[in-house]
């Protein structure tokens, strides 16, 4: 075998971050290559820097045992480079087509020549099995299909080497692997892959060989026959993990939260994203929604948080119905939300710590009276919420961006947990956080439910599901598909409902309690 | 200049502390009077003795410095005005028809008060009423592209322009027809005299200096109040800083747009009405224009802060009020110091020349309120 | 560091360098000795250069300059709120005379003129109202009225389609609105049935009303389009952009304030006469009066009348010619009235 | 979608027209109103076409531009200037000088779009405050300028008054000039031919060629497009640039097609209403050139009631002061913006300053 790509000793620094630290990488012809690493760990910086996005501090990139200098994603692509971004790199309003052939335009004379493109990406598309429309506008396609119209634009310009950037985030299982037996496909074809991921399972199904970055550095390489996910997980994080949360049996009482026939509208209009969705949830219980993103999770919860108005059905919260009502209202009566996305809508970045931790509550003694903000009173508030939740700061005055992401993630927690709780619903709680703070942010869910609260989880991590949940719904296509005691569900089942492939077993709530 | 590679002194520490923010926005004004400088020596002027003009003439004399904070009470409130908005993440450049508006609500209510209550009324009543009607009409046309982003999504910038367009020609339409003077040898578009009742007085008498300067220093320590220690200010920045995190936060922020954008214009009502009511006496087509993008330049120098805000209308208070003594010595167009001024703004906002240039250390600091249209 | 060191005592010595300059007046004329005679200037909103009448009042005072040796100097306003201030500026300078421009400085040169008994002032274009005159001010005031009536006739007689118009800047201005009633009582004097178009062009702020030219031409050209032949044009560069649209079609073209043909070369071929009023001239006989120590007091009457035809002269019919002249003898004599008032009911 | 908008243009505008008709009826024939006001509405059309397409091409990029005021009052100057001291003190002929004037006005109209540029690309400084800058910049150099280089004995004409080399002359179209009513769209000066040309030319080059292409790219999501190999900040600065350019064109219409003269702060709001007439016309150079005629009609209407205000009924005569008439564009602009008559989308980057190296 030959080598196609060597990275020698790359080093990249950001601001108050050594994103790549000295990294060695190659990648032979014909193999998929599997890049493994939490979050933060590199990878990603390692790519854009592969790819021309962005210039390495120290180092050389070698194809063909040529150094080569790459000043833009364009001296990437002459070279047959290609990369499938873990955002797509597609512009929305813009063709199948259109977007095939940016940057590569054919022309006939002046006029770009979209009939050409087309008929190239028809042949392309039939060839590797990818099915795609080439005359779609890009934002009317479904996530798999953006992928398919990426995959075919690296192939498009004959990459030779084709970078993949987490691309099974976004898919359902069956998705997965279809993704898998198109690279497959393409690697008989002569084309190198580097698959990033931080999905150790996919590693192990896929790939011909594996390194696995921490920290901005390159920890281990491995081959897939000789590991397993425990040794994968240990060499991604550095210690050993332990995949359990310590817990007792859940010991539910009353009824919380009651969600009936709900339908939340979406964008298109007709096509709603929540469709007659019932369950509920139970104080001293955690349930958890499992599902691939973007099935509806995200709508369900802003309906359920009073950040967005139902189309239709009803929420009761204690038995009162709270359908519609504002999120402020919600707050005082007891609910706490941890959102999904947390730069965007957990935080305000730019506050100090303090300020974040009463971005709920300024407004009540003693934060706030009369309108009037009382500094004593939040700060003496702030030191009491970093010091029980171990937020690493040197003080309260500190700017929230200047935090890591796990740490970011236990001032919401420590805010959201810092009133009187309810009903408790968190979306992607440990999404970006590093391990310690996993095991932190899951001990504080868990403490929760035994004080008596509802808890909410929506993740689209299955480990965490299945660690933390007492009671499992799968939610697909806008639709509750099956809701189950957690005690009584293997991965592999709830893998298929997730992709909507087995005809669902709904029971009812009354039966998942008795 | 960091703190790390100086010795510390306690007291030297805690100035450069205290100066540090301010290094740029004072290097930026620096830099504009070199290269206005340049310009007035290229033009065959005398720069120091233009300088040294303008210096006299807004700080020469008690008359001089009284006159330079004439000038500077209406740039104190637009400039709080823009940099208000600017905290709620909103661009406000129709502070220009807010104050035409304040201005002329507050001629109206200070000529046509007593008439409409049927003979004089006492001054504590009318001044005050008369201020308050420009802040209100400020306030409320303000509050329309505030409604049209909150309800439509309409993006202030472009709805402000346009109602800065509409503001301006219903006050000729008004001042041309029914608020017209109908003094018998008045010909031009103007308002009548106000009521005595309704004037705001000079502090000192024989200075033209008025109550309005120290109005606009409390509206300026009330502004800073406000967005510091209230709730709603808490909210308004929090709107301006992060408007999704401020919504799943529980806050309206809708109406807390509308509210900013209120705040905004009554700041900017304010400086018509005063400008009315202590200075000239009647608003007249012509008068106090120009100063909504001055006020952007204004904010920006302040760094969007009250307490910056004050000193940099105070700079271009001066500026503007040294200049016709500038020309009377020199005889350099006053073009100049409109030059000048849009320098300042260059250099404060692409504080990245100004530090290459001065070698300032220290993280850039991104002045980007604007990201994207929208509509 | 020692570079920013280095940049912070390069701005002292900057600082410092403008508070000595500051300090520094030795190249001041004089104005205080009464050998030296000191002339100052404050325009409007308008500016020195707006060949109207700023610039026409500025020629005046230079040719005191150079005829009478006068120290001048002129200050621009920038905001109405500064009028007073600028007059100060040059009467504590113990100026001789200050020369204010334009109707809307008439009230602050007033004030001024009681504030600075020493001082003498001549305001350009400022009525003074009976009963409110002042010893050391004269108002310099024109009878446009007589040279748009003039213009007015002659535009009247040599329209063939029987259709005339007028492009003006403003009717709230006097001196233009003057013109612009003169044009009409003209007209209609030597052709009662005429039929006149009359169009002011108040547009937001008063200092665009005199600079939009565009305007001037585009509202000419529809004027034009509607048949009229004549078209007097008034007001600053509104006026001029109505001169070359008139021009650009082909019809005759009547100027306004100073001979235009020399003003606006581009419509000299079509440029039939102009209405004029000899601002300079007003402004230059008055400093000269009051070097001599005898600036007169109240309103003075400065010259107007229409300027020669020029290229067009053969295309004016002689009796027309013969009964424009008449015309001006009658308005000098009194045997013929305009009846407009000074200002605008 | 923009039919209802096209639909809605032409109705406002046939209204307008249709009013003076009737009014005018019983003094001139129909024929020759519709001429004229056609006239007018293309004469006053033409900046704020240029305007918008120079608002189109930076917007289109991601890049707003409030600067357009400021790059035509700078190139209208600089254009003015140019001819001026090209024909009085290097004797050259007027055509020549003329067309060198233009040439002069389209690069400094580029030379603010290279600063506006340098400001929102390279500094990534607030799109509006830079347009601020420019606008404010642009309004204190031509004041400078113009007072330096004409005024006194030191300018660069020593004092005199330079005889002007005219404005650039109308162009006839045989034939269909002659046609009735609408013969005047035939019967313009250059700068009017050319804007009406270039509409044309920018909407083939966006929606049909390669650069096109990658414009919108840029200005709909610009990391994909530097994804696709295109490099985004060369062509942000060339569109920005370009759209100079054209806003000089625009420029030159003050002083060298319509009067031949400048005149500070001449170009008077029009390029405000030029971006106006750019969202009016949903970022498409087509809908600018309808919106910008509307505007045009709106003042064509507003002209011709004064000359017919012997018979506008009484109640209506407040319609021919040109504060209420002059609204039109403005409120036009804000019904749009709240999205009434149909939607309006503005290029998704618009506005955002493009860092390269910025993490995910």
């Amino acid at each position: 075998m030959t080598l196609v790509l060597e990275v020698r000793g790359i080093s990249k620094k950001f601001p108050g971050v050594v994103a790549n630290d000295n990294v060695d990488l190659d990648l032979q012809e014909g193999e998929i290559h599997c890049l493994l690493g939490e979050n933060g760990a590199g990878k990603s910086t390692l790519m854009n820097i592969i790819y021309g996005l962005s210039a390495p501090d120290a180092g050389e990139i070698r194809l063909r045992g040529k150094p080569i200098a790459l000043r833009s994603p364009k001296d990437a692509i002459a070279l047959g480079i290609g990369m499938v971004h873990q955002h797509f790199m597609l512009v929305p309003v813009f063709t199948v087509t259109e977007n095939i052939m940016l940057g590569a335009e054919e022309k006939r004379g002046l006029v770009l020549d979209r009939r050409k493109v087309s008929a190239r990406v028809r042949e392309l598309s039939k060839e590797y099995g990818l099915d795609v429309d080439p005359d779609a506008r890009v934002e009317d396609l479904p996530v798999g299909a953006q992928q398919r119209v990426e995959i075919i634009k690296a192939l498009y310009r004959n990459a030779q080497v084709l970078i993949l950037d987490e691309p099974t985030a976004v898919l359902t299982p069956p998705e997965v692997d279809e993704l898998l037996i198109v690279l497959k496909g393409l690697i008989k074809k002569g084309v190198s892959v580097l698959f990033i991921t931080h999905k150790l399972r996919e590693v192990l199904e896929v790939a011909d060989r594996i390194t696995v970055m921490r920290g901005g550095r390159v920890v281990a390489s491995a081959k897939p026959e000789e590991s397993d996910e425990r040794s994968l997980a240990a060499l991604m994080v550095g210690r050993e993990v332990i995949l359990q949360v310590d817990k007792s049996e859940a010991a539910p009482t009353h009824e919380v939260l009651e969600v009936k026939d709900l339908s939340v509208g979406g964008r298109h209009p007709g096509m709603d994203e929540v469709r007659r969705v019932s369950f509920t949830v139970r104080a001293g219980e955690i349930l958890g929604i499992a599902g691939v993103q973007g099935n509806g999770q995200t709508e369900l919860i802003e309906a359920i948080t009073g950040l967005r108005r139902p189309g239709s059905g009803k929420v009761s919260l204690m038995g009162r119905d709270i359908t519609g009502v504002g999120a402020r209202t919600l707050i005082e009566h007891g609910v706490s939300h941890v959102p999904e996305d947390r730069h965007r809508h957990g935080l305000v970045l730019s506050y100090s710590i303090a300020d974040n931790l009463v971005l709920c509550t300024y407004n009540q003694p003693p934060f706030g009276t009369n309108g009037v903000l009382h500094d004593g009173p939040i700060d003496l508030y702030a030191q009491k919420c970093v010091k029980d939740f171990d937020v690493r700061t040197p003080n309260t005055q500190t700017a929230a961006s200047s935090l890591s992401g796990g740490n970011q993630q236990k001032v919401i927690i420590a805010r959201e947990l810092g009133r009187p709780v309810k009903l408790l619903v968190v979306n992607q709680p440990t999404r970006g956080v590093d391990v310690g703070s996993i095991e932190r942010i899951h001990r504080e869910l868990v403490a929760t439910r035994d004080k008596g609260a509802a808890v909410l989880l929506v993740s689209a991590e299955l480990d965490e599901i299945l660690a933390l949940s007492d009671r499992i719904a799968v939610m697909y296509r806008g639709e509750i598909v099956s809701i189950v005691p957690a005690a009584k569900v293997t991965r592999a089942e709830l893998g298929c409902w997730m992709a909507g492939s087995q005809t669902p077993t709904v029971e009812s709530a009354a039966e998942a309690t008795a | 200049m960091t703190a790390s590679d100086s010795p510390t002194s306690g007291l030297g520490e805690k100035i450069r502390k205290l100066t540090a923010p301010w290094k740029v926005p004072a290097l930026a004004v620096f830099t504009a009077m070199v290269v206005g400088a340049i310009l007035i020596a290229v033009a065959g002027g005398d720069p120091l003795a233009a300088y040294a003009g303008m210096f006299e003439g807004s700080l020469g004399s008690p008359r001089a410095v009284a006159e330079t904070l004439v000038w500077s009470t209406p740039y104190i409130l637009t400039g709080l005005s823009v940099a208000l908005a600017f905290q709620g993440g909103l661009f406000n450049i129709g502070a220009e028809g807010q104050l035409a508006l304040g201005a002329v609500a507050a001629a109206l209510v200070g000529y046509g008060l007593p008439g409409l209550l049927g003979g004089s009324v006492p001054a504590i009543v009318h001044v005050p009423a008369t201020i308050l009607a420009g802040g209100v009409a400020g306030a409320l046309w303000a509050a329309i592209p505030g409604w049209l982003k909150a309800r439509t999504g309409a993006h202030e910038v472009i709805s402000t322009i346009m109602l800065n367009y509409v503001a301006l020609n219903i006050v000729s339409f008004l001042l041309n027809g029914p608020m017209k003077d109908p003094a018998p040898d008045n010909v031009i578009a103007r308002t009548p005299l106000i009521a005595e009742s309704a004037s705001l007085s000079p502090i000192l008498s024989g200075f033209r200096l008025h109550w309005g300067f120290p109005l606009a220093l409390i509206a300026a320590a009330l502004v800073a109040w406000m967005l510091k220690r209230t709730t709603l200010g808490f909210e308004i920045r929090t709107v301006g800083a992060n408007p999704e995190a401020a919504r799943y936060a529980g806050m309206k922020v809708g109406r807390t747009i509308v509210v900013s954008m209120a705040l905004s214009g009554t700041l900017a009502g304010l400086a018509g009405a005063i400008e009315v009511s202590a200075l000239n006496h009647r608003h007249q087509l012509g008068f106090s224009q120009g100063y909504g993008f001055d006020a952007i330049a204004i904010a920006l120098l302040g760094k969007t802060k009250p307490a910056g805000v004050v000193p940099a209308a105070l700079l271009f208070g001066m500026m503007r009020s040294g200049a016709p003594r500038m020309q009377f010595l020199t005889q350099i167009p006053v073009d100049v110091i409109s030059v000048i001024q849009a320098l300042i703004l260059l250099f404060v906002a692409a504080d990245v020349m100004v530090r290459r240039l001065y070698r300032l250390r220290g993280e850039r600091e991104r002045v980007v309120i604007t990201r994207g249209w929208g509509s | 560091m020692s570079d920013n060191r280095r940049h912070f005592a390069a701005l002292c010595l900057m600082v410092a360098a403008t508070a000595t300059g500051a300090c520094n007046k030795s190249n001041k004329p004089d104005c205080s000795s009464p050998d030296v005679f000191c002339v100052g200037v404050v325009t409007d909103v308008g500016k020195v250069d707006d060949k109207s009448f700023n610039q026409s009042t500025w020629e005046g005072v230079q040719r005191a300059k150079k005829d009478l040796g006068a120290v001048t100097q002129y200050i621009e306003t920038t905001d109405p709120k500064d009028y007073a201030k600028n007059i100060a500026t040059f009467a504590e300078e113990k100026y001789d005379v200050v020369v204010t421009v334009g109707f809307a400085l008439g009230e602050p040169t007033r004030d001024a003129a009681a504030q600075f008994p020493q001082t003498h002032f001549i305001g350009v274009d400022q009525f003074q109202p009976p009963g409110a005159e002042k010893k050391n001010l004269a108002g310099l005031v024109f009878p446009e009225d007589h040279a748009g009536f003039l213009v007015g006739a002659v535009a009247a007689l040599t329209s063939k389609t029987g259709k005339i118009g007028a492009v003006l800047a403003t009717d709230v201005v006097p001196p233009v609105w003057r013109y612009g009633e003169g044009f009409k009582a003209g007209a209609r004097h030597v052709k009662p049935d005429i039929e006149l178009n009359v169009v002011y062009h108040n547009d937001v702020g008063i200092d665009k009303t005199f600079s939009d030219p565009e305007w001037g031409k585009t509202t000419a050209l529809s004027m034009i389009d509607k048949g009229v032949d004549v078209v007097f044009g008034g007001g600053g560069k509104t006026g001029n952009g109505a001169l070359i649209g008139a021009a650009a079609k082909g019809v005759y073209a009547i100027g306004v304030d100073t001979d235009q043909y020399y003003t606006v070369p581009e419509a000299q071929k079509f440029l039939l006469t102009s209405a004029m009023k000899l601002l300079d001239d007003g402004v230059f006989d008055l400093l000269k009066q009051a070097k001599a120590g005898s600036l007169p007091s109240g309103n003075v009457v400065g010259k107007a009348g229409a300027a020669p035809y020029h290229d067009l002269d053969s295309q004016v019919a002689a009796p027309v010619k013969a009964q424009v002249e008449e015309l001006q003898k009658g308005l000098r004599s009194g045997s013929v009235k305009t009846n407009v008032a000074p200002t605008k009911p | 979608m923009d039919y209802r908008r096209y639909g809605f243009i032409a109705a406002i505008v046939v209204v307008l027209i249709g009013i003076i008709v009737k009014l005018g009826a019983a003094q001139v024939s129909p024929a020759s109103i519709v001429a004229s006001m056609i006239a007018t509405t293309i004469a006053v059309a033409t900046p704020l076409t240029l305007g918008a397409l120079c608002g189109i091409c930076c917007e289109r990029a991601g890049v707003v531009n409030i600067g357009i005021e400021g790059m035509m009052l700078t190139a209208a100057f600089f254009g003015w200037f140019g001819a001026l001291y090209i024909s009085s003190i290097l004797h050259v002929g007027p055509m020549t000088s003329l067309l060198l004037g233009v040439l002069i006005a389209i690069i400094s109209g580029a030379l603010m779009g290279l600063l506006h540029a340098l400001l929102t690309v390279t500094f990534e400084v607030d799109q509006i405050i830079a347009g601020t800058v420019v606008n404010l910049l642009a309004m204190g150099m031509t004041g400078f300028c113009n007072r330096q280089l004409f005024f006194g004995a030191g300018s660069a004409f020593g004092g005199q008054i330079p005889r002007a080399p005219g404005t650039l002359p109308r162009i006839h179209i045989p034939i269909l000039a002659d046609i009735p009513f609408i013969g005047g769209m035939f019967d313009q000066q250059p700068i009017a031919f050319t804007a009406l040309v270039l509409v044309f030319v920018a909407h083939f080059v966006l929606f049909y060629t390669q650069w096109g292409l990658r414009t919108r790219a840029v200005g709909e999501h610009p990391r994909a497009a530097s994804a696709a190999g295109i490099d985004v900040i060369r062509v942000r600065y060339i569109n920005i640039v370009i759209g100079g350019a054209i806003a000089g064109l625009g420029g030159a219409y003050f002083t060298l097609e319509s009067v031949p003269s400048f005149e500070p702060l001449m170009t008077n709001g029009r390029g405000f209403i030029a971006l106006a007439a750019m969202i009016f016309g949903n970022w498409k150079p087509i809908g600018a050139l309808a919106a910008a005629l509307v505007f045009g009609a709106a003042q064509a209407f507003q002209i011709n009631l004064q000359l017919f205000r012997d018979v506008i009924p009484p109640k209506f005569t407040f319609l021919q002061q040109s504060s209420v008439v002059g609204l039109v564009p403005y409120v036009l602009t804000l019904i749009i913006l709240t999205g009434v008559i149909g939607k309006t989308t503005p290029p998704a980057a618009d506005g955002v300053p493009y860092d390269r190296e910025r993490r995910s």
